[in-house]
């Protein structure tokens, strides 16, 4: 089976609209889950015993099993329970819990190493937990998370693919479908790949800016 | 004879199984310079971070100014204190580490400015100015913009000093200020802290391997060992005659492993 | 109504499918890992160029683009594989990088002074390297690796996509056989947890029993 | 065709050798079907098994794929077969070598009770802006509502029958298109009283299937056409489909030639 | 007169843009004891360093017992080593840390006789028969079994030495090795190396802080400042009379900072 180029340059503007909605769904489902993250580790930090264990135990849940079977969770069996959620919602939704107990884990370490004597010199200043949170902690911790946090946005790019499961017109899905359109699987999926990889590769020059840029705190 | 500043009775605290402090009992006066000494692990850390409140105590009753430290009183009654009256007894109280804990995100002036415009309301101008007499004095006002990552180790321990003493405390705690520094950096500290004791009427408590600086500096050493006081007096008694067989053979140690007294 | 043992016998034959794809595909990706990730720390230029550029490679495009690669066009090249042997090969290949990346984050990890005090006993590159580094590496390492064994448990999910019948393959079996969506896919969510459970367990023992008498090893 | 003929032979020879033929099947009943104990049933693996064992073949396996998958499979030798009601239409006829027919069947869809948004045709879901169908992705149905005018953005591509249905029943989508058979089982295992089946379809064609072999294959495939004209003669042929509810005579009323040339 | 075992001929080493030696010389005798002293950052730790081969020199060279330890003659040509002539050269050099860098993962045991089982193929019943030798004269063979995390930093440091000693190196370094030290575990570790000084005649170059050690080690002082020697001379020369006066200032520095000389 040898390679078409006119066929490659016939699929093109089919992939490129896959492309399109699988950026989108990157950016939507980081932004989710940055939040959902933070959620997350602030409340396993929680003084109720109860909140914190029951998050903690969600969030072990969620990262353990996989997305894809979250993702038909989400779009096939919660409208028995009457919410009914559009494609692009649900997948965004999925990527977004999935990977926000990732992000949490990147958020506690963060908190963490922040060192004992910052909390311990903000209590001789006499600071508020609020005012250390704000003056103190979150300033020193954030930056070195930015490109943890990165690495995982980048490594849910790369699962997108599943959303085809819950018929969002993605890449991999608009690639499936051209190649069922003309029984010709090796251009589409090749180019999928190779969408894949320069994007991942001008990211890897993103990450290492990030890391240099945030990555080390001097202290 | 004055009423003294702090008045510890009869606390305890054990790390899990470990008793570090067994019904301690001690008492300072306004003004007085202490030190505090003793070998590694008896407990003398201990003590500040629980006046620090950096720790809290299993048992016993701590007083500053007359006022209870880990209690309120409530209608006659002892309570456990919350958050609003730790905060409020906390402002007696500053405390310089072993290890500086500067901020490092903020600049020296910034370091020192914060605790006084977050805590007090100074405004800005007043803490920045109030900041750099405060440099000044420890010798750092020309660093003011620096951030902590560009000073030495004996330069981060002056602002520390500087932004401890920026809430004009009552009382100062310092736990081996000088031991993480170059043996050539150690004096410029400590130069510091002597002007600093002769300058001010500040209680200052003051845990240190130094055996010549403690013998300077204070006007009564407690020697501490397992989380008791062995032996206390003025610094020429401890240092010169030592009742206490446990206190001569510390001295002899640390004099062996080359300290001067 | 339903025959609900026998269909809970066929989700329990795609459970014994994910077990041995996750088992074939963790010792695949273990061995790649330590070749990968001690060649991109070589002194030879050619060794850390290949593995530099199979482990951007693999991490750079997404799994389902290698596995149906894997699966649907090296056939083309005369290379067929059984769906287990192509589901174990990408998988392994898969994980294995990001693996390399542990495996080399934890070699550079150790302290400058032990290989100093190597060298200031004499012991030649591979003697330090097999008797004082790897060992306190590998202990930094288990953590990761338990992270990286739930990843691919969690990836063996889209294997269906080459007609493997594992654990949610089958669920969709039992989903168009029965038309209920709900039961078969809580089973195996259940399932798929457990499963990473055991994994966090077993790696948590090991590292307990290899760090004994060691604290303080690890940063 | 000797060369290839020769080789063909060797095809068969090797399948006999190891005892078994892969198939490709989809998990759509009642063309294809996996029951309970995991055993490969439905119309079409059960002729195509009754065949084989004919030609000395004594054993099938079935693999289950997308529809998306299984001529590509083919190509790259995963399957000696498909089986699964793909129905012969001359882009695939070009892709792949077809027996004669074997399950014929009419499209349907699938929609809410009493037909709300009155569709009769593909041409009636193009018109509705608003509407939107969901087929398999890859398959006939797909492809019979972008040929009438629906745009790509309002045809749905549903992974499975039950996710379709849950589609339809959730109002996701507004028709969900199948082959008639295949609405039908979805509708008795559903037992859902809000939903209705429109069939057939007005306009589209019925079309039929067969087993489909690799180009390479056409010995084995005009082998495995002798033992079908046999079965269809005798009357083995319609009693194994038609308890599935697939007509026998459809089958035999048309044939591949007819079925490739159509457009 | 003997030869000199190391021959430093105007070596030199810059990190970056920093020079730290410029064409150094100096010359070690066999069996002396030679103490290095001198301010932070004046290229001690460097020199030790370049003598492990823990760093590479830029220019000059260096033998011992003249052999090139940096360059390798073949036919009459000095070509830069190799890793076979490394090899070979640290033979004849052993080094002890400040910071100890024992191998956490393996016992006190293992850590000593792990370099003669690899690098010499010492059977192992002979290497633990010299192991604990050794662990014998620095006072820790009761803890031969023991895991590093659970000796205390002394008994760390002790360890340390037994395990550069079991290469039966002839040249020795040992680079700030109390540093790291709480002060009272000092004195055991000096008493070791006191005892070490006295028994074998070894070649030892000490890098320390502690002068009054330095002063009672060593048969030859020298004093560094900036990468340079300024002063060198017999311990009680260059305390008790230093001729330059930025030997002066030090030593007062050092003395005013508590250290004994
Ligand atoms: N957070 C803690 N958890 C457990 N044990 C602790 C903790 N903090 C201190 N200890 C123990 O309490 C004892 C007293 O500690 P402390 O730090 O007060 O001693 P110290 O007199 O300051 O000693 P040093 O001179 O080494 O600083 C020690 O044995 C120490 O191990
Ligand atoms: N790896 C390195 N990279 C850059 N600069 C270095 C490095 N090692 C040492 N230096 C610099 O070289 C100079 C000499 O360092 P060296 O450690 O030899 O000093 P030292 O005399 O041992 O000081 P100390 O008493 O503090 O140990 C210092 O200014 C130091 O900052
Ligand atoms: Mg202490
Ligand atoms: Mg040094």
């Amino acid at each position: 089976m040898e390679w078409d180029w006119d066929f490659v340059w016939q699929i093109m503007p089919t992939l490129i609209e896959g492309v399109k909605i699988t950026i989108l769904a990157t950016v939507l489902g980081s932004a989710l889950a940055a939040v959902v993250g933070l959620a997350i580790a602030l409340l396993r930090r929680s003084e109720n015993k109860a909140v914190a264990r029951s998050v903690g135990f969600a969030a072990e849940f969620i990262r353990g099993t996989p997305l894809l079977v979250q993702l038909y969770f989400i779009f096939y069996v919660l409208p028995d329970v009457g919410i009914l959620l559009p494609p692009m919602v649900a997948g965004t939704i999925g990527l977004g819990l999935h990977y926000g107990t990732y992000a949490a884990e990147v958020y506690r370490a963060g908190i963490d190493n922040v060192p004992r004597g910052q909390w311990e010199a903000a209590k001789a200043c006499n600071l508020s937990a609020r005012q250390t949170w704000t003056h103190v902690i979150l300033p020193q911790a954030i930056p070195p998370m930015i490109p943890a946090l990165a690495n995982y946005f980048i490594a849910m790019f790369k699962e997108t693919p599943l959303l085809s499961a819950i018929t969002v017109l993605e890449l991999m899905n608009q690639a499936k479908s051209v190649a069922n359109t003309y029984y010709r699987y090796v251009e589409p999926m090749t180019l999928v790949g190779a969408f894949f990889l320069v994007i991942s590769l001008c990211s890897v020059v993103l990450l290492r800016w990030l890391e240099r840029r945030y990555g080390r705190v001097e202290r | 004879m004055p009423a003294p500043i702090i008045k510890i009775d009869a606390i305890s605290k054990s790390f899990g199984a470990f008793k570090v402090l067994d019904g301690l009992s001690m008492q300072v006066m306004p003004g007085e310079k202490l030190a505090l000494i003793g070998p590694s692990g008896s407990g003398k850390t201990t003590i500040l971070r629980i006046l620090m409140t950096l720790e809290r105590i299993d048992a016993g009753h701590i007083q500053i100014e007359g006022e209870q430290l880990y209690h309120m009183e409530r209608n006659g009654q002892l309570l456990p204190a919350d958050e609003r009256h730790l905060t409020k007894m906390r402002q007696k109280i500053g405390m310089v580490f072993q290890l500086f804990n500067l901020f490092p995100h903020k600049s020296v002036l910034d370091n020192v400015t914060l605790a006084p415009m977050l805590t007090k309301g100074t405004p800005r101008a007043a803490a920045e100015k109030r900041a750099f007499e405060l440099l000044d004095m420890v010798g750092m006002a020309d660093k003011a913009k620096n951030m902590p990552a560009q000073l030495s180790g004996g330069q981060k321990q002056r602002v520390a000093i500087a932004r401890a003493l920026a809430l004009s405390p009552k009382i100062m705690l310092f736990d081996e200020v000088t031991s993480a520094l170059d043996p050539e950096l150690v004096n410029e500290v400590l130069n510091v802290m002597r002007r600093l004791a002769a300058e001010t009427d500040m209680t200052m408590l003051l845990v240190t391997h130094e055996m010549g600086f403690a013998h300077d500096f204070a006007d009564r050493v407690l020697f501490f060992d397992g989380g008791k006081i062995v032996e206390e007096g003025k610094p020429d008694e401890i240092f010169s005659h030592p009742k206490q067989e446990r206190t001569q053979s510390f001295l002899k140690k640390i004099i062996a492993a080359g300290h001067r007294v | 109504m339903t025959a609900w043992a026998g269909y809970i016998e066929l989700i329990l034959e795609g459970a014994v499918v994910t077990i041995k794809l996750t088992l074939m595909g963790s010792v695949l990706a273990l061995v790649v890992a330590f070749i990968a990730g001690l060649g991109r720390l070589s002194r030879f230029f050619a060794v850390r160029a290949l593995a530099t550029a199979y482990i951007e490679f693999f991490r750079g495009t997404s799994i389902f683009v290698q596995l149906f690669w894997v699966y649907f066009v090296l056939p083309l090249f005369g290379i067929t594989l059984t769906p287990l042997q192509a589901g174990v090969l990408g998988l392994g290949l898969n994980v294995g990088a990001y693996a390399a990346e542990v495996v080399r984050g934890a070699v550079q990890s150790i302290g400058k002074e032990q290989y100093e005090a190597c060298t200031a006993l004499n012991l030649g590159r591979w003697q330090g390297m097999r008797h004082v580094i790897l060992p306190q590496a590998f202990l930094v390492m288990l953590p990761t690796f338990g992270n990286n064994a739930i990843e691919l448990l969690k990836a063996t999910s889209i294997v269906s996509l080459i007609s493997l019948a594992d654990l949610t393959f089958q669920a969709q079996v039992v989903r168009s056989q029965t038309g209920n969506t709900m039961v078969p896919f809580t089973t195996i969510l259940v399932i798929y947890f457990a499963l990473a459970m055991l994994i966090t367990w077993g790696i948590r023992r090991l590292e307990r029993r290899l760090s004994r008498g060691l604290d303080g090893v690890r940063a | 065709a000797t060369s290839t003929g020769l080789a063909d032979d060797a095809k068969l020879e090797q399948l006999k050798k190891q005892g078994f033929a892969r198939l490709a099947i989809a998990n759509e009943p009642p063309y294809t079907a996996v029951a309970a104990d995991g055993k490969v049933s439905g119309a079409a693996p059960d002729v195509a098994r009754e065949i084989f064992k004919r030609l000395g073949v004594p054993d099938v396996v079935a693999s289950i794929s997308e529809y998306g998958a299984m001529i590509p499979g083919l190509q790259a030798g995963r399957f000696d077969v498909i089986t699964a009601g793909l129905f012969m239409k001359p882009e695939r006829c070009a892709a792949v070598a077809y027996s004669e027919p074997v399950l014929c069947d009419a499209e349907a869809l699938l929609v809410k009770k009493g037909n709300p948004k009155g569709f009769k045709s593909y041409e009636d879901i193009a018109k509705d802006e608003t509407a939107t169908v969901g087929a398999p992705g890859g398959g006939t149905e797909e492809k019979l509502a972008l040929n009438a005018g629906v745009p790509r953005d309002r045809v749905i591509v549903v992974p499975d029958g039950q996710s379709g249905l849950k589609m339809v029943q959730d109002g996701r989508i507004d028709a969900y298109s199948l082959p008639v058979l295949s609405i039908n089982d979805l509708m008795k295992k559903a037992n859902d009283p809000n939903l209705e089946v429109v069939a057939p379809v007005v306009g589209a064609p019925v079309y039929c299937d067969g087993a489909a072999f690799n180009k390479n294959d056409t010995a084995l495939r005009d082998a495995f056409d002798v033992e079908l004209a046999k079965m269809k003669e005798s009357g083995d042929f319609a009693k194994i489909i038609e308890p599935y509810g697939f007509s026998a005579e459809a089958a035999k009323s048309t044939t591949r030639e007819k079925l490739c040339s159509a457009k």
